[in-house]
């Protein structure tokens, strides 16, 4: 049983701002993802969930009670580091024993416990190893079991998986979706890897020097970027950005940059209805077009291939229009070559802009 | 439940002493309590003394003189070239001492048979009490029948018996001799456990990576032995500047001026001359210097310590 | 990140400089073995040599006529009263050249074994965790602190040794193990606490928030896993605390004044009076002193060894 | 509640604190106590010589007087120091072993205090040496009765001379030089001449004997520096040195490391035909049990510095047993530590028996002429030398000229000056100019 609600919690390193008046309410059982370069603050955010981090203004709630000050010992709270920070001097089987025994449990609730979840990590052969006689990926599973056994009220995990490699992290991602299913628990989760964010989480936040940027679920944030960052942040390959201005043409708002003039959906439009002229960014999305060789009203993206990457499901187009270079996705039906012109249809629903001096998106807030 | 105190207030005291701190405060408290019982009073004391012009032989004329005595001391040939000696034997011996320990850390660190037993014999020297150390070197030295100069006849080295400390040249040398020899297993020990806390995994990636002995030993082992050297750096000076016992044992600060160095300047000035101020002064002067370079010290090769 | 099985090993052939790299190791190893034991076996045999014999030309590197009179004077003498009857005669320019005091040698050795022990448990206690707090608590005035324990130790002893006497008088402890153990801690314990926080420093930082989130307070944390990790370092200072209280001569020479209370630098050094100096007895203090602190050395040199800190982190 | 926390740890800390403080300090106080907690004795403080000797002797002294001693000891190289420290600690001593050297720096700083109102310690004055006497003597006062008192004297190996062909042995230093280099030529010995001129306690002994011998003296009647005067000893004296270790190399230049024991033993090893030591060295000298040279050493009287003022006068020390100021505060202490005083410096049951026991067992001088006659010193004396020799130097035995307040600083400035001098740092005259300058210094510095 835990909720999570930081009100307006600042963090100084020195004076170093780390965090800025945070605002964040994690319902139980909930799994957020905090999302964000390095750098971000999300860490130092997680740190003060779990009572590491002194914070410097504001409260941290868990349910109704303010836990400033309270030593991570006395929160119930279980963490999984990056470098799974096993204890060297300790077995496995007391490694993930440990945190139970600190806690006063009976050997035998502790035993059951343990051996359960070495049973569901695959590692109940290693129990009796010191953990520098274990491969990364056992290690980091055995950091798994560590917070597992404890059946926390929080689950904390800063970059679980980065220190694996590719198909391991893949195969664990499942895992830990499936571990946030049986264990009914509030999972705090951090990293850097958008798809990481993507596939794991309820709800994400998008962090940027020690401020949130956007606050929601994973389609959300995908589809309705408030701001460039978030756009380019999820993604990859990542959103193609054009300068350019709005301007009406035929009764719609449309973005224009020399020959390319894609018009706004109907919502769109009439949302930013009277700001012709208006500077503009477009964002649009590798994936938001499609290529049909009949040019469409309002649609049409006219250029010249520079070259042509397949990737097995479909290809990556490197076009240059208007003078610069964009990224899109297409199906395999016609195979486009080096130095074509091609066209293609955007998917005008799913176009962004954006305002090229606060970066904000000029469609969601 | 109630709260005693004004909300702002307690929770100003909150932020303040948050556990960390508590604990942390707790934690140090003994050494604080320790030191503050002995040694903040002595410190402070000579500080006190190094401002009166205080003679043991004049009790009642004792006056209050504030720097002067420092000042007399910058004014002190004999000072300027006490520090001299003392920044030549700091520099040599704090020198041989690291490059010994390191070697010594080196082949301990190997796995070999009777690894054990080697290190057991390898401290002896700094198991023999200063005293014993200091007249055993006396004896050694000894220029009409020590055992220096009757090796080095029978290996042939020489053709006929010198004089040692009896040399003003070789004395300081000499003295530096005896110091390392006591000092290096300390030092030794320090580095060992540097080593020891290299992670072997280091190793071996640089071995796959095709490092040979002496890159892995250039890339690997000197970089992570700084902050072991920080330790033996810091210690050693500090014990190599205020050295005092075998220059007491073996020359009196002689042959003529010699070994005249800066710890045996406070230690004449204070019991020789019953001059307490100037002594509390040249040591208070010597003090600062040596702080100065553990800081520097710390500042470069150690990480905080 | 490797993800190789446990105990996975890399073939490794000899390459020539590994090769040279031992060969240099043993030529090392000679070399400095005979630097650190030429001395103290000189030390050894002359201490089997008669003060007659010692001053020969060249020195008798093996005793031509060995004799066991110094130790015997050290291990078998009578603590009767000293009468005019019972006096020895020879003090000291006569017969054997054994200084009287020989008799107070052993009992010295134990006050100063005592002093030891007590100096490097206190030390343990009080270090210990200054070291942990300096070291992994980010707290007000960490680093004030550091530098404050570091200005203890700058001033030159010398200076310090009249009024750390008046320091012990007024806690009326003159003549007593204690001054001796109060100082000893005193002038050791910083450098014990620069060992260890040097060390706790080395040990990841997760470790201890691991810690402290399976449940440990500050006090669990470094007692259930920072201590057993720092096992090498505290050897370290279990070593250095021990044959700085072993060694320290200054101090004892001045709080001390009966048996009661003087360790064993002092008896050595009252081996030499104004009437003689008997070099080959004082070798053989010096051999005898240096027991203690090598059986010491023997039984905790084997934890310096274990490298536990391996696989804290990362793979 | 989390308020509430903080000020329930606050206190427990506390708690903690000041229970350990207590703890502490309750075990150091008993501690303390016990050591201090034997009763009220009378508190000897010495260094360790004749150590046996001073037990028997207090234990014979409690015996008959009832009067507790408690006697302890420290080495005689760091004696001065330890006094000093324990002085300004106002540490409890009563009696304590003082050196000449040291009587008016102790006295002026009021550590000492004389004892000439114990009558029945000055009617020993009579029996005494009146070099002892005046020795102890500082600004009209007596401070104490003598521990011991020995000179310098000069020694040869009879054998080495006679291999060489000597017959005579040397009148004058120019003697010496000329017998030595005999010595030399003949190869028997490299430097037949052993000087002991490092910086130790001993090397203003060592000095003097060559200043004195050549006529001279470091001061004059009132105290004012004479010692850089061309004509005078002092320079005489330290230009022999310097010649007999470059011109003749006669002696070592090792000797400026040479410690009075250290050239003992060299000497006593058969290194050398001549030695400057002190008297009491014959009969170790002597001793097969520690000699090579044993049977062969016999001391003659101090050669004579060339020139009128040249004579054969030599320099005596001596050591006293002194009374601290601690002890003058309190009547009682007082009088028991001129009791220990008497018994050690004085007679005790009706004779010299300190004095005495210290020769016989260890050949150091006494103090008190009567001693002279006792058969049993005059055996003892003539098993190992000449005894008429030694009342004929002992009566040309004057005391250091250089004993004042500021003699441990002088000390530092002269003994280097020589020993630069004998390096060839700097030439006698500067040398020896060096000191005087320093003397005059240090004696306005103290009017």
């Amino acid at each position: 049983m835990a909720r999570i609600r930081f009100d307006n919690v600042t963090k100084y390193y020195g004076n170093v701002l780390a965090v800025d008046k945070l605002n964040l309410d994690i319902r139980d059982k909930e799994f957020v993802v905090l999302l964000g370069p390095s750098g971000c603050g999300k860490t130092t955010t997680l740190n003060m969930i779990a009572g590491l981090e002194e914070l410097s203004e504001g409260d941290i709630w868990f349910d109704d009670e303010i836990v400033n000050f309270m030593p991570p010992h006395k929160r119930d709270v279980a963490m999984v580091f990056q470098s799974y920070a096993l204890y060297p001097h300790k077995s496995v089987y007391e490694n993930i024993a440990f945190g139970l025994a600190m806690r006063k449990y009976p050997k035998a609730e502790i035993d059951k416990r343990v051996r359960d979840a070495a049973a569901r990590l695959h590692i109940d052969h290693l129990l009796d190893r010191r953990p520098n006689q274990l491969s990364g990926g056992q290690r980091q599973r055995v950091a798994l079991g560590r917070a597992m056994v404890r059946q926390p009220a929080v689950f904390l995990m800063d970059e679980p998986l980065s220190n694996l490699d590719a198909a391991l992290r893949v195969s664990m991602r499942a895992e830990i979706k499936e571990l946030h299913q049986t264990m009914q628990t509030t999972f705090v989760y951090v990293t850097h890897d958008q798809a990481e964010a993507l596939t794991l989480a309820d709800r994400i936040v998008v962090m940027k020097d020690g401020i949130v940027q956007q606050l929601g679920a994973p389609d959300e944030i995908y589809e309705q970027p408030r701001n460039m960052f978030v756009a380019s942040f999820l993604g990859n390959p990542p959103i193609n950005y054009l300068e350019g201005e709005l301007v009406a043409s035929n009764g719609r708002m449309a973005f224009r940059r020399g020959g390319l003039t894609l018009s706004l959906n109907s919502e769109a439009s009439a949302k930013l209805s009277g700001q012709e002229e208006r500077k503009a960014i477009l964002g649009i999305r590798p994936e938001d077009v499609d290529d049909r060789n009949e040019p469409v009203e309002g649609g049409a993206i006219h250029g010249h291939v520079n070259f042509v990457m397949p990737i097995g499901s479909d290809q990556f187009l490197n076009m240059k229009l208007e003078g610069e270079e964009l990224f899109f996705r297409v199906g395999k039906e016609t195979r486009h070559r080096n130095g074509e012109e091609v066209t293609l249809a955007a998917n005008l629903d799913r176009l962004h802009l954006f305002d090229p001096e606060t970066e904000k998106s000029l469609l969601w807030d | 439940m109630t709260r005693l105190l004004p909300a702002r207030l307690a929770d100003a005291l909150a932020r303040r002493f948050n556990y960390d701190t508590r604990s942390a405060m707790l934690f140090i408290a003994p050494v604080m309590t320790v030191l503050a019982v002995v040694a903040v009073f002595p410190i402070a004391y000579s500080l006190y003394l190094s401002f009166f012009k205080l003679k043991l032989t004049r009790p009642h004329r004792v006056p209050f003189v504030w720097f002067d005595n420092y000042i007399d001391l910058l004014g002190d040939g004999l000072f300027w070239s006490s520090v001299g000696r003392t920044v030549y034997f700091s520099v040599i011996s704090v020198t041989a001492i690291a490059v010994l320990a390191m070697l010594i850390a080196l082949l301990l660190n190997e796995t070999f048979r009777g690894r054990r037993i080697l290190s057991a014999i390898l401290l002896i020297p700094w198991a023999i009490p200063t005293v014993a150390n200091g007249l055993m070197w006396k004896w050694i030295y000894d220029s009409g029948y020590g055992a220096l100069n009757g090796l080095l006849l029978q290996l042939g080295w020489i053709d006929k018996y010198l004089i040692w400390l009896g040399d003003p040249d070789k004395t300081i040398p000499l003295i530096a001799n005896a110091f390392v020899w006591k000092e290096v297993p300390l030092a030794t020990i320090l580095i060992l456990v540097t080593m020891k806390s290299i992670p072997a995994d280091l190793y071996r990636a640089a071995k796959v990576d095709g490092a040979n002995v002496m890159q892995r030993f250039v890339h690997i082992t000197l970089p992570s032995l700084k902050p072991g050297f920080a330790l033996v750096a810091i210690y050693e000076t500090m014990m190599a500047i205020r050295h005092f016992d075998l220059f007491f044992i073996l020359t009196e600060g002689g042959p003529g001026e010699a070994s005249h160095v800066s710890a045996w300047h406070v230690y004449a000035e204070t019991f020789r001359n019953l001059s307490f101020g100037t002594g509390s002064a040249l040591a208070y002067m010597m003090a600062i210097v040596t702080f100065v370079l553990a800081y520097f010290i710390i500042r470069t090769l150690g990480r905080r310590i | 990140m490797s993800t190789k099985p446990a105990g996975y090993r890399y073939r490794e052939r000899p390459r020539l400089p590994d090769l040279a790299y031992k060969l240099a190791i043993f030529a090392a190893s000679v070399v400095l073995l005979t630097y650190v034991l030429a001395p103290f076996a000189w030390l050894v045999s002359s201490s089997f040599q008669t003060e007659a014999e010692i001053v020969s030309v060249p020195p008798h590197w093996i005793p031509h006529e060995p004799t066991l009179e110094n130790f015997e004077a050290i291990f078998f003498y009578d603590q009767e009263e000293v009468t005019y009857e019972s006096r020895s005669k020879a003090d000291p320019a006569s017969g054997g050249y054994i200084p009287s005091t020989a008799k107070s040698l052993l009992p010295a050795m134990w006050n100063s074994f005592k002093v030891a022990i007590a100096v490097v448990i206190l030390n343990l206690l009080v270090g210990v965790p200054a070291a942990y707090a300096m070291a992994k608590i980010r707290f007000k005035g960490r680093n004030a602190s550091v530098y404050t324990i570091l200005t203890t130790r700058v001033i030159p002893d010398i200076a310090l040794v009249v009024p750390f006497f008046l320091v012990i008088k007024n806690l009326g402890l003159l003549d007593s193990l204690w001054a001796l153990i109060l100082t000893y801690l005193a002038i050791t314990v910083p450098f014990t606490v620069f060992i260890l926080v040097g060390y706790f420093e080395s040990l990841p930082d997760d470790l201890d928030k691991a810690a402290r989130i399976d449940g440990c307070s500050r006090f669990q944390t470094l007692t259930r896993v920072f201590l057993p990790l720092a096992v090498p370092s505290l050897v370290a200072v279990i070593l250095f605390t021990f044959l700085t209280s072993w060694n320290e001569f200054l101090l004892a020479l001045m709080f001390t004044q009966t048996q009661a209370a003087q360790t064993l630098p002092i008896i050595v050094a009252s081996f030499t009076s104004d009437f003689t100096i008997s070099f080959s007895f004082i070798n053989a203090a010096g051999v005898v002193a240096v027991i203690p602190p090598v059986i010491v050395a023997i039984m905790f040199e084997r934890y310096i060894v274990s490298g536990l800190t391996a696989g804290a982190v990362k793979g | 509640m989390k308020y509430g926390r903080v000020r329930k740890f606050a206190r427990r800390e506390f708690l903690k604190y000041s229970a350990a403080a207590a703890t502490v300090g309750a075990i150091s106080q008993g501690f303390g106590g016990a050591a201090r907690a034997a009763g009220d004795p009378v508190n000897f403080y010495a260094w360790s010589a004749a150590v046996d000797q001073v037990k028997s002797h207090v234990a014979a002294f409690e015996a008959s007087t009832g009067i507790k001693v408690a006697y302890s000891n420290n080495p005689w190289a760091q004696y001065r120091e330890a006094a000093i420290t324990k002085f300004v600690g106002n540490a409890p001593l009563d009696m304590l072993w003082v050196s000449d050297s040291w009587l008016p720096e102790w006295a002026e700083a009021g550590w000492i205090k004389p004892v000439d109102d114990f009558d029945f310690l000055m009617k020993y004055n009579s029996d005494a040496e009146t070099f002892c006497t005046d020795s102890m003597t500082y600004k009209g006062q007596q401070y104490g009765l003598t521990y011991y008192t020995d000179f310098m004297g000069f020694m040869c190996d009879e054998v080495t001379l006679n291999n060489a062909g000597i017959g005579k042995k040397p009148e004058t230093w120019d003697e010496v030089t000329e017998q030595a280099l005999k010595i030399k030529a003949k190869g028997t010995s490299e430097y037949p001449v052993m000087l002991a001129l490092a910086q130790e306690s001993w090397l203003i002994e060592f000095m003097a004997a060559m200043v004195y011998s050549n006529g001279g003296s470091f001061t004059d009647g009132n105290g004012n520096a004479l010692m850089h005067h061309k004509d005078d000893g002092a320079v005489k004296a330290l230009q022999w040195i310097v010649d007999a270790v470059h011109k003749h190399k006669i002696v070592s230049p090792g000797s400026v490391e040479t410690g009075e024991l250290t050239g003992l033993k060299a000497f006593a090893s058969g290194n050398h035909a001549f030695a400057l030591l002190p008297k009491y060295r014959m009969r170790m000298l002597n001793d097969p049990a520690q000699s090579q040279i044993a049977g062969r050493c016999k001391q003659i009287l101090m050669p004579r510095g060339s020139g009128p003022k040249g004579s054969h006068a030599t320099v005596g020390w001596m050591r006293f047993h002194g009374m601290t100021s601690y002890a003058r505060a309190d009547k009682q202490r007082a009088e028991n530590a001129a009791r220990l005083i008497e018994w050690f410096g004085g007679k005790a049951d009706g004779e010299y028996k300190f004095q005495k026991i210290l020769f016989t067992d260890i050949g150091a001088g006494f103090g008190v002429k009567p001693l002279f006659k006792d058969p049993e010193v005059r055996a003892t004396y003539s098993s190992y030398t000449d005894i008429n020799v030694i009342e004929q130097q002992q009566g040309l035995a004057r005391k250091k000229d250089v004993v004042t307040p500021w003699f441990g600083e002088w000390m530092e400035t002269n003994g280097a000056a020589w020993q630069k001098a004998v390096l060839q740092q700097s030439s006698v005259e500067d040398a020896l100019k060096a000191s005087a300058e320093k003397w005059d210094e240090l004696k306005k510095e103290n009017s």
